[in-house]
């Protein structure tokens, strides 16, 4: 070994593909994955464009009457904006509270000032593009307003579920022993619980309580704190394969520390569990915070997801006004649809083993 | 002689995805197999042996495409295109077949007696109660002890040996006329290898069938094969008689599969590799003999003394079993030297040798090397003696972590072991490295799953050499590669071993091997030592008779074996 | 497939053999509550539908009319209503003797004669800590020598029952006579209360711990069977004596009135033999069944179908009138409100919304005007409410329908402006107004968690007050930290309602009488001008005088806005033409004592 | 396999005490303050402090956790804290509807996925086998709130063909007059993913190489499903039916509230609502613990599906 290389040999001019890139060139093979991505990718970005203010802004402002019906059924009877239109009843001279009222001395001043601050009253529409809610709110927009909420939700609920999970399992599969035992006794009692019951119960001291923070975040927190079991398990056992496996071995025979054994080595060899565990939860969650919106846990009050909408439209079917949970439940369906198929894309790409 | 089967051209691709074109396996062979012989279809991985074998059955997966050209003619009929009634009526009865992993080709949830039963009920139409009565006798014909009894056990109730001879039961309960075994004997230890040969010997000759016998060991092949077919890259090199096969091989190919396996009795100084035959003038070199042993008077680099190591499964309510894998063990490798470490699986050899990196925990024992017990050392002592001490495993496409590219892995230990001074000192290391184990420069920059499995191999053994160890434990370190990369990955230890004076403790199950590359030999059976002496010594004089078994399992090749008469 | 076809005729039959087709020509009443109820212990419970089912398995000493409105108190059990005695202090009962309960195995086969001590027994239950009555106030330093029973049963750690009692006087075997510690006149009403009814100590003292499922009473009806949150059956009581309709307050231009008087003359009551109440919480499911004819009534039809219902001008849709369903549309006496907490203290800080300074108060007539009452009332209510002008609904005595008021309109620029004058101006340029010292504001409203209809309300109030600049935030919080919360003023601002315990406008003006602090008054209201009036008005009988007195509370509570008014619900119930007799009444919750089936038309319209 | 079945068990003393400790940890430190609800619309502090004094939620925690083990391990979890009716009558008598929703809605939806999942294993990578791989990703799409809402309001409401809501004391009426709706949406609802799931499972199986061993004996590619693969595939399935199992008691939570059901998970909800804490530990810790005894009973049930499984 006396020779000195002055000059190593430049990397090759094609990059050698490692296993994220074969992966990926795999996925590109497969159309149905692809169409999949770019329908995920376009509600991300949505997302995104609605986090940042970009569209649907003032979703909130009420443009139509209430009920406003889809421009495509314009002709069609809106009995519930009828109801609200022209009902005012005479009154009686109001009472005159001068005497007692600790406001009183400033009446004049008031008045005037009041006076100077002009109200814009904007003329409600009769349609909207796909209807209005029950306050003559856009649908559409409050749709993709609504996809903010629910695939934040969904999405940061998974990711904290993964990274927890994932941690944890490495933490049992990789030292084994009492580590191992005492997850196990943990991850025994989070699993002897049935989930909607865990669920209910973190929801319900959640919302008593504040404790879990206030709103979305208190829905993200319960769904990672109740759903991190799967992924715990799924990766502790790739951690128990791994750890035996001869990669690790010959990495504690070069002396490679537990830490970089643990992250370094076997980290990016299971990581793409992670990650297909990490699409399938958003799927779950994304559902889940639907039901948990039904039974009144989480969304504040000025925000708007899927769930609080189709909360909003359960009764609206049999009044006819089908179109705020056709849109909700559609964009949801189509989100997850496309997520699911991800799923099973990302899961053959990643492990051609599995089919 | 009449041939029971005649193939003739046959083409298989597989079409892998709708991209890229199919890629061929078998690329127009033709051969036949005679009534009431056996033909041998020998070829290294990859040479499309199996698939064609597989073929004969329509076994193949779905993808796989076979032209119309193709035929496979049996009995009047192409196999390849008669329809699948006619071809499972065929199926278990005229021709049946032994597989590889006997373990899990059987049934894991039907006992073997109903696994056996179902195909006499099948094609012999025999009642539930004939079918049992016939499954008997037949596992007393393969040598089930107990049979009566063993009907109903479940196949991970056997061991391997065992499995394998419920297979040939069931291959032959409806008296086939050509038994195909695929391998049948590659999963198992050497001392089974031999009775399974034997019994499928004895069974073709008392059923007066045919059998299509598929293996990469040429080794296995003198014992029982009447014509040898050798196959490489879907095509055939050479066919004829095992006589001609192995007295006077025409092809380059088939010349280099004979040469390259270690035997018995010849130690050239370097294996002769396949290259050797194809590019040169088809015969050998490096004949020369080399010189094993050692002296009492050799200095000692590491010391064994009463090594042990127990497992504990947890059983019972608390209870705890223990079970010993290594009982007292105590040897010592000289410097510079090779001591081979052989046994069957379950021996213990290789608890041995992860116990003495301290890959495992010793339950009791020292480790001595160069007088420190490093046994005794704290993790950080052992840090220093760790890169002293290196291991390559059996598996090359386990023992790389599939995401780091080559030079990672090869700059990672000199990282850890701060050896080189910079960075960009340690990539130069790597780079000479990677020539020396024969590697290109450019492999540098590439992944593990780029490289076949002797070439891994190679990158394992770099990166043992970046820590500049004085030992090297080579743990079945050649036993999953075929025979022409075995040789060459042989020849790489043995330069290594000549230039960097590497002390080498080289663990294989293949006797032949372990005599060929160590000169102290010691054998292990269930966790003990057994016996241990000079290679030469043991190989000529054993004198414990369970090294007496091991020795006379080894396949000898055509010459040795027993002349048909 | 054989075997299927025989399943399916085995099923078949079976669904015939089922018992709802059986039931011949009894005259069976079914209907929906839609919250699930808690049990039948009068003494034991308060929420509206448990208490609705009492209403016909007890009587107490006085009832009210079926018919008059307003609303009119007339004996039950009692032979007569007593003039109140020594000052409106002591009011003396004789009881109708030779009432019997209702059968059960703890009277050992004996028949069961209501008594004076039944009386006795059941009002002391009402402060027996192990019953921990939701309605102990009504006798909370109420009746002479009650308190001290407590007492005692706190020193000696028994409540005995035995102890007399100086307030309840047995004076023979029919006659009790309440002496209270002060005069009250609204005293009769409580005794009027459905709760405020005899239950026998036999039957308590054998059934223990299981009070709420053994109901046994004087009234007409009995409990036959009870699933829990599921099935609630009625059946006549053999034992009752039978009553006829009372029409002397029947009005007979009222078309009410008319059909239930025309429907029950000259009957012999109760005519109903089985009443199955079904509790449905879900809306759609109970409008659904109503809808199916599974249901003869239902009550309280669900605001989301409102319009399914009646068209825009109150009135019921063609399509349901040629059915011959009738709606009856009733305003209830409740109110719904959001309360400011007016106390220093919020969760421990500074309650930014609290005191009587005039720019604390301005804050809070600004919030007040930019709630937009109206869009609740016409979008989330579908126009099924009136909106309240003082805290006195329609129905209850001392309600003035000409009181009105426009200190709480909503009106966005005289809120800009009052907030404006008042110093909360965006000092910091967030966009958000800040507090007259340049701190900023943001006003927390905690609302009702697991109600769409509670989170739509909050949405509204966010909504308004984004609009005059305030920042706020709603918090949802689970019904029982909401009480707890607003009882220790751990809240700034908060949904709240009350309804009528008894028709009287003083069961509304003591949510803001300053001692109730902690207790009912939520808002920590303290003005001594109000105390002192509401303290007078509990000496005056009702008349001109009182009701000039609750006139000036009402002012009041406009001016310092304690409270931001929200509505008086109005319900609509819906009956098939089967059912005969109907007439809500504003207090009493239920009236299958005095309905009819006709049989043949009900079973007509089920085919 | 007594052993292992008394060490299962002895196992499970730690596990037990976990639950006992979350519950106890969410309900009594973290949960709300149920005395309010219980104390009326006018209530002193005095009476609610007799109430908590009642309840014995005035005392110190550790005490508290005394009581609620006591509670857990001699089944007295006393009553209701709303309705004062008894805790076990309150499982007892919630649990028949919810059996008689999920029993039914179990058995047919395995009996279907299973059998459905054999046929697209057997069509595998045909266009039947996508298309119907497709029909399910979609359908699993579809919220299950939207399903209850769309359904009631086809069947219920459009159509009449069942009942919306009702239960009876009948066993049989209920199976057949108010179950139909639930149990079909529940299926409709479960089916997808199970399908997906046992198609997966078979497919293991299939590439299997004892199946290719059958198929080199003669067996016909039918009888290879239905015997080897199927066989062996029940084990992975039987795995999947231990997970689905537990559910049965509250998976129906959300049919009971629209179809108003007086089942168990309705019984929760309502519990949540009204803090009533006794119901909600009693249910969750019962439940927690007849989840271990069903997880050990399938771990059992496996020694007879799996040969190869042992008790030791």
């Amino acid at each position: 070994m006396s020779a000195v290389l002055t000059h190593p040999p430049a990397p090759p001019a094609q990059e050698s593909p490692g296993l994220w890139t074969l992966a990926w060139r795999r996925l590109r093979q497969d159309t149905v994955g692809m169409v999949s991505l770019a329908v995920v990718a376009f509600f991300l970005a949505m997302m995104l464009a609605s986090f940042t203010g970009l569209i649907a802004k003032d979703w909130a402002r009420e443009r139509g009457v209430s009920y406003a019906n889809p421009s495509f059924l314009a002709g069609n009877e809106n009995l519930e904006a009828k109801a609200m239109a022209g009902k005012q009843a005479a009154k009686a001279p109001p009472v005159d509270l001068s005497d007692i009222d600790p406001l009183a001395p400033r009446y004049k001043e008031w008045e005037e000032r009041a006076a100077k601050i002009a109200v814009t009253e904007t003329k409600r529409a009769e349609t909207l593009p796909f209807g209005g809610d029950k306050w003559g709110r856009d649908v559409i927009l409050k749709t993709i307003k609504g996809s903010e909420v629910s695939i934040f939700v969904g999405l940061s609920g998974a990711l904290l579920a993964v990274v927890i999970g994932t941690f944890l399992g490495a933490m049992a599969g990789y030292w084994g022993g009492k580590v191992n035992d005492v997850l196990e006794w943990f991850y025994n009692v989070f699993t002897s619980i049935p989930y909607i019951l865990l669920i209910l119960a973190f929801a319900a001291v959640a919302q008593a309580t504040g404790k879990f923070g206030k709103g979305i975040l208190s829905i993200v927190l319960i769904l990672s704190l109740t759903g991190w079991t799967g992924i715990y398990r799924l990766i502790r056992a790739e951690y128990i394969k791994h750890s035996n496996r001869e990669y690790v071995k010959a990495a504690q025979a070069i002396g490679a520390t537990n830490l970089s054994r643990m992250f370094h080595h076997i980290l990016p060899n299971v990581s793409h569990v992670s990650l297909v565990q990490l699409s399938q939860y958003t799927v779950g969650f994304i559902k889940a915070e639907v039901i948990l919106s039904f039974l009144g846990f989480g969304v504040p009050v000025d925000q708007v997801s899927w769930g609080t909408m189709l909360a909003e439209a359960q009764n609206e079917l049999v009044i006819g006004k089908w179109w705020q949970l056709f849109a909700a439940g559609a964009s949801m369906a189509v989100l997850v649809t496309a997520f699911s198929l991800l799923t099973d894309s990302l899961r053959d790409a990643l492990d051609p083993k599995l089919k | 002689m009449s041939n029971i089967l005649e193939i003739r051209d046959l083409r298989i691709a597989f079409r892998l995805d709708r991209k890229s074109e199919p890629f061929e396996a078998v690329k127009g062979i033709s051969f036949d197999i005679p009534t009431n012989s056996t033909v041998a279809l020998v070829g290294e991985s990859g040479s499309g042996k199996s698939v064609s074998a597989m073929s004969i059955l329509g076994l193949l997966p779905d993808n796989a495409i076979i032209p119309a050209a193709s035929t496979i003619r049996y009995g009047g009929r192409d196999l390849l295109k008669t329809t699948m009634r006619d071809l499972q009526s065929i199926r278990g009865k005229d021709i049946s077949v032994i597989f590889q992993e006997p373990m899990t080709s059987l049934n894991p949830v039907f006992t073997v007696g109903e696994q056996i039963a179902e195909v006499l009920r099948l094609h012999m139409g025999m009642s539930p109660r004939a079918a049992a009565a016939r499954t008997v006798e037949l596992l007393t014909e393969v040598g089930i002890p107990n049979p009566a009894l063993r009907v109903n056990s479940y196949p991970h109730e056997m061991s391997g040996g065992q499995q394998q001879r419920v297979m040939i039961a069931m291959a032959i309960a409806c008296e086939p006329k050509l038994l195909i075994a695929d391998e049948p004997t590659t999963a198992l230890d050497v001392t089974i290898q031999k009775q399974i040969l034997d019994l499928i010997a004895k069974l073709q000759a008392s059923h007066h069938m045919s059998v299509l016998f598929i293996t990469h060991d040429l080794g296995v092949v003198g014992d029982i094969a009447d014509t040898v077919v050798v196959m490489q890259s879907g095509e055939i090199r050479e066919q004829g008689p095992v006589k001609e096969i192995f007295e006077d091989p025409q092809h380059p190919y088939t010349k280099a599969l004979l040469a390259c396996r270690p035997r018995l009795d010849r130690r050239p100084v370097r294996l002769p590799v396949i290259d050797d035959f194809m590019r040169g003038d088809g015969h050998p070199h490096h004949l020369e003999e080399r010189k094993r042993g050692t002296s009492p008077s050799d200095p000692v680099i590491l010391e064994v003394k009463g090594l042990n190591k127990v497992f504990s499964l947890k059983e019972g309510l608390f209870g705890k079993r223990l079970v010993p894998a290594v009982k007292d063990v105590s040897f010592s490798l000289p410097k510079g030297k090779t001591l081979g470490l052989v046994g069957e699986s379950g021996s213990g050899k290789t608890t041995v040798g992860l116990t003495l990196m301290r890959l495992h925990d010793a339950t009791s024992g020292e480790v001595l090397f160069e007088g420190k017990d490093l046994l005794r050392l704290s993790e950080r002592e052992m840090m220093a003696y760790r890169r002293r001490i290196q291991i390559i495993f059996q598996n090359p496409y386990a023992s790389l972590n599939p995401r780091m590219t080559v030079g990672q892995i090869l700059v990672e230990p000199m990282k850890i072991h701060s050896i080189g001074k910079d960075e960009r000192d340690r990539v130069d290391m790597a780079f000479q490295l990677l020539k020396r184990v024969g590697l290109s420069e450019q492999s540098f920059y590439k992944y593990p799953h780029e490289f076949s499995g002797g070439q891994r191999q190679r990158i394992a053994i770099a990166r043992c050499l970046t820590m500049k160890p004085d030992v090297l434990i080579c743990d079945e370190s050649v036993s999953a590669l075929d025979v022409s990369v075995q040789a060459q990955v042989l020849n790489l230890l043995q330069d290594l071993q000549d230039e960097y004076g590497l002390s080498y403790i080289f663990i294989s199950h293949d006797l032949a091997v372990v005599k060929y590359i160590s000169d102290r030999v010691m054998v292990m059976s269930e966790g003990a030592l057994v016996e241990m002496a000079d290679s030469d010594e043991i190989y000529r004089h054993p004198r414990e008779e369970y090294t007496r078994k091991l020795l006379s399992s080894i396949p000898k090749g055509y010459e040795l074996a027993p002349q048909p008469s | 497939m054989k075997k299927l076809r025989l399943f399916a005729i085995l099923a078949a039959t079976l669904i015939a053999l089922s018992p709802a087709h059986g039931a011949a020509e009894k005259k069976v009443l079914r209907m929906a509550f839609r919250a699930i109820e808690t049990g039948f212990d009068p003494q034991r419970i308060d929420d509206r539908y448990s208490v609705g089912i009492c209403e016909n398995l007890f009587e107490g000493l006085l009832t009210y009319d079926y018919l008059a409105r307003p609303v009119k108190l007339v004996p039950l059990v009692a032979e007569a209503i007593p003039e109140p005695e020594e000052d409106g202090s002591r009011y003396t009962f004789r009881i109708k003797p030779g009432i019997l309960f209702a059968d059960d195995p703890a009277f050992k086969g004996v028949k069961r004669e209501l008594t004076a001590r039944d009386f006795e027994y059941s009002i002391k239950r009402f402060r027996d800590p192990k019953n921990r009555s939701p309605y102990g106030w009504l006798f909370e330093n109420k009746i002479v020598g009650l308190d001290e029973l407590v007492e005692r049963a706190k020193k000696i750690g028994r409540f005995d029952y035995d102890w007399k009692v100086e307030g309840l006087e047995v004076r023979d075997r029919y006659t009790i006579s309440f002496k209270l510690k002060s005069p009250d006149y609204n005293f009769l009403y409580v005794l009027a209360m459905p709760n405020v009814v005899p239950v026998a100590r036999e039957v308590i003292e054998a059934y223990g711990a299981d009070t709420h499922a053994h109901p046994v009473g004087t009234g007409p009806f009995v409990l036959k069977e009870w699933v829990r949150a599921s099935k609630i059956v009625l059946e006549r009581n053999p034992n009752h004596r039978g009553y006829e309709l009372d029409t002397r307050y029947a009005d007979m231009t009222d078309e009410w009135d008319r059909h239930v008087v025309e429907a029950l003359r000259g009957k012999r009551l109760p005519l109903l033999d089985r009443v199955e109440i079904y509790p449905i919480e879900s809306e759609q499911p109970r409008f659904l069944a109503f809808f199916n004819k599974e249901h003869d009534i239902i009550d309280e039809t669900p605001f989301a179908f409102l319009n399914q219902v009646v068209s825009p001008d109150g009135t019921l849709l063609p399509r349901l009138a040629k059915q011959g369903i009738h709606i009856f549309r009733e305003e209830q006496p409740e109110i719904t409100y959001i309360a400011f907490n007016t106390g220093p203290k919020a969760e421990g800080r500074d309650n930014p919304v609290g005191g009587y300074t005039p720019d604390r108060v301005a804050l809070r007539r600004a919030m007040a005007m930019s709630y937009d009452v109206e869009s609740e009332i016409a979008v989330i209510r579908k126009g099924q409410a009136l909106p309240a002008q003082t805290p006195v609904p329609p129905g209850i005595v001392g309600y003035d329908p000409t009181f009105h008021s426009d200190a709480q309109a909503h009106d966005v620029p005289r809120a800009k402006a009052l907030l404006d004058m008042f110093g909360y101006v965006d000092r910091d340029g967030d966009g958000w107004r800040d507090q007259p010292d340049g701190s900023p504001l943001t006003v927390e409203l905690k609302y009702q968690a697991n109600g769409e209809e509670y989170r739509q309300l909050a949405e509204l109030w966010v909504k308004g007050l984004s609009e005059i600049g305030i920042r706020s935030e709603a918090q949802a919080v689970i019904f029982s930290d909401l009480l707890k919360d607003k009882k220790v003023s751990n809240y700034v601002v908060a949904q709240s309602a009350w309804i009528a315990d008894y028709p009287d406008a003083q069961n509304f003006l003591q949510l803001l009488y300053g001692p109730n602090t902690g207790e009912s008054n939520e808002a920590e209201f303290k003005l001594p001008e109000y105390d002192r009036l509401y303290e007078k008005s509990l000496t005056v009988p009702d008349g001109e005088e009182r009701n000039r007195l609750y006139r000036e509370m009402d002012r009041l509570m406009l001016a310092y806005a304690p409270w931001r008014l929200g509505v008086h619900r109005i319900y609509n119930h819906l009956q098939y033409p089967w059912v005969l007799g109907y007439k809500k009444h504003p207090i009493l919750y239920t009236n299958f004592k005095w309905l009819d089936i006709d049989v043949a038309a009900q079973k007509a319209a089920m085919k | 396999m007594t052993a292992y079945v008394i060490r299962r068990l002895w196992q499970m003393i730690p596990t037990i005490f976990g639950v006992i400790l979350l519950v106890f940890f969410l309900f009594n430190w973290v949960g709300g303050d149920p005395a309010m609800v219980l104390a009326g619309k006018i209530s002193n502090k005095e009476q609610i402090e007799n109430i908590r004094h009642q309840l014995g939620i005035d005392q110190s925690y550790v005490y508290q956790l005394w009581v609620f083990v006591k509670q857990v391990f001699t089944f007295d979890f006393g009553r209701s804290w709303s309705t004062n009716e008894e805790v076990s009558h309150i499982l007892l008598t919630r649990v028949g509807p919810t059996l008689t929703i999920m029993v039914p809605c179990l058995i047919i939806e395995t009996a279907l996925a299973v059998g459905l999942a054999i046929g697209v294993a057997y069509v595998r990578g045909t266009l039947t086998d996508r298309m119907t791989m497709m029909i399910c990703t979609v359908a699993m799409s579809i919220s299950f709130l939207v399903y209850i809402i769309f359904f009631q309001w086809l069947f219920g409401f459009i159509l009449g063909w069942f009942p919306v809501q009702g239960w009876s004391e009948s066993f049989w009426r209920n199976l057949f007059y108010y179950a139909p709706l639930p149990i079909m949406l529940a299926i409709f609802v479960g089916l997808a993913p199970e399908l997906r799931l046992y198609r997966s499972f078979i497919l293991d199986e299939v590439n299997q190489d004892y199946v290719r061993t059958a198929r080199a004996k003669g067996v016909a590619e039918k009888k290879v499903m239905m015997k080897h693969v199927l066989r062996n595939a029940l084990i992975p399935i039987l795995t999947n039916l231990g997970i689905l199992l537990p559910g049965i008691f509250v998976g129906s939570f959300l049919l009971e509230v629209f179809f108003s059901i007086p089942g168990l998970g309705r019984e929760i909800i309502t519990a949540v609502n009204r803090s009533d804490f006794p119901v909600i530990k009693a249910v969750t810790v019962y439940l927690a613990v007849f989840t271990m005894i069903i997880n050990l009973a399938v771990d059992v049930l496996y020694k007879v599906v799996d040969p190869r499984v042992s008790f030791k």
